[in-house]
């Protein structure tokens, strides 16, 4: 079975999400340089990945949910968060998504069902299987969708989460976004599966459920995947999981280092590290986002003026983003003590 | 009133919530395996069920299940076996609702019995309590007695936040009064289970009774030795604490843990900068010996403070 | 590629070794009713995984390794340990092989290649998986058994582990001893692969790593296909998972209760808890031990009554382990603090 | 004497016991990923290895290495990341030599950063060294220094126990001369960075830096504060500790960790017992606030103790 591809209203929301989340995370990039010091910590960026993440949520329903990890800055851009809230919760404020307690690796947006983030890799996969439950349930036919690196397949909690939700048929996707790395360590290096050339889908086949490997730099692949997964999910037939090939753009995250010393974006690893710019350069030739829109424009669901006017509009959107989060205030240090205990 | 052994008030403390609110779940290892199982016969497999071997996913599970507006409760046998997924409990049902900056709550309770001193040897035996204590997000409570098992079980499982609920294997089968019906027990409420003026001895879990054994014992030598059972060491109730120290100026502390991992030093910290002036002598720790615990019987019984050792204590305390 | 079956001498020396493990272990569960309270804790007794043991260590080397679970009383005994150390160490004595301090779940015996146990599910898994590294850089073509059951595949060590082992090559052989159940669990209550009718050795595909199912009541065939595992081991072709399917002809160990109630073992979960009352017979039917003999009296191997002979040797040999356990003292408390720190 | 930063010397002391010792392994995350990785170059992949990220493999692989007599030092990053193979660490690597009646030694090291309120928010943040302590088995080291850096990383590698070593993330480029060549500190030997006879001030990590700035404003006021550094709390030298509260009877104990788990309530406890008359006042302590880590900025600041509230604290408690 297949799905009905996206029409074209929908294939431009796609593509307009995906436009979103680049332009927010340049923005939040630029951060480093253009506002040294405001973000803090470990930012990590959804660059590569655009397509998975639209094309996995455009099922998206009311009573929905999904999870994901410290890379998170995409999921809730495309459920509606509202990327003011977003950026400004990325630079400490008391605006901020979190109220300025969260910052870039937790953004949480629950009105949206985007339940949270674990930066502990590994952790959030049960917790998106219990939320399955809660929707098994409350039998209202929703699903619950699990965000998580190739990496994270190496952490006990994913065998042992794929084994009870595929036990219990749980309403739940697992999507693994392979973006190849872990950190500075490639699959092949990490990876049992990997290192004999089979795809990472294939750890489903311990737990008795499906495993599927998709494009996830190709935004109607991913549409159709994981739709097909949802709707197996929505029907009572268990969890599914999905394995998303798609290649980060920038490397792991900022670079790791005491306050004094000034943030900022080493190349990606693949370059820095192992010396392969090719591999980079061939993944930026496939950038998703610029792809999907020469695919759009050529075949005529989207006119060049339009894609530039919608670029622009993002670009001012994502532009007042910055400017709100800059001018807003800091959490009051009184505030600290909140929201320990409920 | 009804007698009961301690682990059925556990059960009773279950059952009360289970029976009055819908949401809450009950899961773990090794239940719920036949349809006859009482849980399962009561409230149906949505509510009940049975998990593999998996703590790291069950607690995790109970995380989502929380974030999501349900109540679950996770049978996790032994405290040690929570380690396997320490992250789960210290770094992640207690973390949520802070970083969402207050957007989410996280209810739930893990149940684990703790101090097994009873031939399990080096792997099953520990008094871990302090390892949740001093968490932040996270409430942690020690019944001693049957009748508190039920109500402070009831209270954690009605609590908005991530509790660890832990009872003393070797009380598992300590009869007592139990109040029938709804019952609750608030926490951070301590219990004075002995009144007197001369000492103030803190215990809980299994050294509560053992507290009390040597009080008795010091009582023929006319020393009124005060025994207090703070039920629940997060939150902990300073005030029923000082309140006594205040009136005693004397102080022994009595912990199952090893001498650098107890609640007991925290206690002392405590009384050291709060109540420094009200001190008349040193504050006196019985704690187990700083090893792993021995299998063999005779080594084990010396490792684990018994009346003799809290009651030399507490003559030392009043010299 | 299979092996030579072992010629008549080594048949005899197996069938000799689980009479041992079995008498042995009738002995410890007797000492519950004969001796209340010598016995404390925890036991657990590995009747009905003889064969299983004893084929599996058939292939035991000078410099080999193996590490179990709290169900430990097989494997030292094969190795060579001495039955009186290891009662003693059951009665918690001086005498014991780890001097009365870690009981019946701890046996340990490293001068013979057994390094010790965990009594946390799959927590053993990762440690034979260490030992297996050393023994891949000593190059001396020694191996690592790991022996665990088959609930503690749902722990997240287990998959952790296997992934490293097959991505390093480790000479080691995972031996899940699958009993069909966790305590009072089936198998296809906690596993979603048992659940859909899969072996548990599937799960060795997550791993790229080759998994064998066989029947674990019969020596000969363990013999093989764990022989055929260490070879491949020992040659550097890195581990294989071994299902030895089995069945617990005892309850999975004494009850749980503080003291004061006297310790005894209860029936069978399959009759105690699941009313399962003719599985448990036809395992019973199937009992490796009497088997192993009647194969053996069969086909010439031994005669009745040099099998007589050799079951009273081995009753006398374990009436005596009885006997050493019960006249040795226990340790002095003030050796308490020792060995916690080397 | 050689100048290089607290990271510089914790390798260093890898590298002086990787050259003298052939059984040492360094293995872990996101290192020797390529073949010039410096440690890879110098010992070659027998010995250096990268792992997936399976922190409970991964330490349960360096006590299985132990027991067949390695001595492998595991790279963990942060400390939160042994959360979630707490078993390995505390009821497995430091079982084992008491389980078997002393027949197996498991010497490893788990080497992890800690305390790195730079922006990391509520999970990356976290001073845990309270978890590890009190341990039997375990031993726990927390340098300051870059020399002891080098010191006690060559002298946890060389120790025949399981060994946690706790770097502070936020002394990381912290410049400072380091011994050349072979270089060992001693476990269980405080430092005093600072004499003074007034009071007695205990740090560990990045506070001993912040206390000494408190003592050094304070010295304008004529208070005179002796500051140690216990350098490693398992074993913790209390000798030092009770010398000094001997001289001064005042304490203030300064720790990164929240209120109720904190090394402070240990060192408290202990002095509350062996030195109440010694005393001449409460022992104040000097803790983070009772949260988890907020992520912005100013709150994160407010959290956390500082030269300001520490030296508030000293002149309180020479009131
Ligand atoms: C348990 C744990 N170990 C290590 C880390 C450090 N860490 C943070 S992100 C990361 C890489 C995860 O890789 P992957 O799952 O592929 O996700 P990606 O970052 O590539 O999207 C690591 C090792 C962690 N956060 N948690
Ligand atoms: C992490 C952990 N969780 C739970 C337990 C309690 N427990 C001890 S043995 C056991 C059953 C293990 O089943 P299996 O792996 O099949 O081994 P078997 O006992 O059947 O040989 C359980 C759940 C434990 N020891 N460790
Ligand atoms: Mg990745
Ligand atoms: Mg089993």
């Amino acid at each position: 079975m297949s799905l009905q591809p996206p029409d074209a209203e929908r294939q431009i929301w796609i593509f307009t999400q995906m436009l979103r989340i680049r332009t927010f995370e340049e923005r939040v990039k630029r951060a480093f340089t253009d506002h040294p010091g405001v973000i803090r910590g470990h930012t990590h960026l959804a660059d590569g990945a655009e397509a998975s993440i639209v094309g996995s949520l455009s099922h998206f329903r009311e009573g929905d949910a999904a999870l994901a990890t410290y890379r998170c800055h995409g999921y809730p851009m495309v459920l509606g968060s509202d990327p003011k809230a977003m950026m400004a919760e990325i630079f400490g404020r008391a605006t901020g998504l979190c109220k300025g307690l969260g910052g870039s690796m937790h953004l949480t947006d629950v009105k949206r069902g985007f339940l949270g983030t674990s930066g502990i890799v590994g952790a959030g996969i049960p917790h998106a299987a219990g939320v399955a439950w809660a929707k098994q349930i409350a039998r209202k036919g929703n699903v619950v969708l699990a965000f998580f690196g190739d990496g994270a397949s190496k952490q006990g909690a994913f065998h042992e989460t794929l084994n009870i939700a595929s036990l219990w048929k749980l309403p739940l996707v697992f999507v693994m976004e392979n973006n190849g790395y872990n950190v500075v360590t490639t699959s092949a290096q990490e990876d049992a599966s990997a290192a004999a050339g089979e795809p990472l889908s294939v750890k489903a086949k311990a737990h008795a459920m499906p495993g599927v490997t998709v494009d996830g730099t190709d935004p109607l692949a991913v549409y159709n995947v994981v739709g097909e997964a949802i709707e197996r999910a929505r029907s009572g037939k268990g969890p599914t999981l999905v394995e998303s090939k798609v290649y980060r753009l920038s490397a792991h995250g900022n670079i790791i280092a005491p306050p004094g010393v000034p943030l900022h974006y080493p190349e990606h690893e693949a370059i820095a590290v192992f010396g392969k710019r090719e591999e980079y350069e061939a993944a930026l030739r496939g950038d998703p986002v610029p792809r999907f829109r020469g695919t759009l424009v050529q075949n005529g669901t989207l006119t060049p003026v339009k894609a530039d006017e919608l670029a622009r509009q993002v670009a001012t959107e994502m532009e007042q983003a910055v400017g709100f989060a800059l001018q807003s205030p800091f959490p009051r240090v009184e505030s600290v003590l909140d929201y320990n205990y409920a | 009133m009804a007698q009961m052994p301690y682990i059925a008030a556990v059960d009773a403390g279950i059952h009360q919530e289970m029976q009055r609110d819908t949401t809450v779940l009950y899961f773990g290892q090794n239940l719920a395996t036949t349809e006859n199982h009482a849980f399962v016969a009561a409230y149906g497999h949505d509510r009940v069920r049975v998990t593999p071997i998996s703590e790291t996913a069950e607690i995790g599970i109970a995380v989502g299940a929380a974030l999501a507006g349900l109540r679950p409760v996770v049978e996790l046998y032994m405290a040690e076996f929570m380690l396997v997924a320490m992250d789960q409990v210290v770094n992640e049902a207690n973390r949520f609702r802070y970083m969402s900056g207050g957007q989410v709550k996280v209810p739930l309770v893990l149940k684990a019995g703790y101090g097994f001193t009873a031939g399990w040897a080096g792997q099953h035996t520990g008094t871990l309590t302090s390892l949740f204590m001093g968490v932040p997000g996270l409430k942690v409570v020690v019944p001693s007695t049957p009748a508190d098992a039920k109500g402070l079980m009831a209270t954690a499982i009605r609590d908005d936040n991530p509790v660890v609920y832990l009872h003393h294997y070797m009380l598992t089968l300590e009869q007592g009064e139990v109040p029938d019906g709804e019952h609750l027990v608030p926490f951070g409420k301590a219990e004075v289970r002995r009144a007197g003026g001369d000492v103030t001895v803190v215990a809980t879990g299994w050294m509560v009774p053992r507290a009390l054994a040597a009080a008795e014992q010091l009582a023929k030598e006319g020393i009124k030795a005060e025994v207090i059972d703070p039920r629940t060491v997060a939150p902990l109730d300073l005030d029923t604490i000082m309140k006594s120290v205040d009136k005693t100026g004397r102080v022994v502390l009595v912990d199952q843990a090893t001498p650098h991992a107890s609640v007991a030093n925290i206690i002392a910290a405590e009384i050291a900068q709060q109540r420094f002036r009200a001190l008349k002598g040193p504050i006196v720790q019985v704690t187990a010996a700083d090893t792993t615990i021995p299998y063999s019987e005779p080594l084990e019984a010396y490792v684990i403070p018994d009346e003799r050792r809290i009651a030399t204590a507490i003559r030392a305390a009043l010299k």
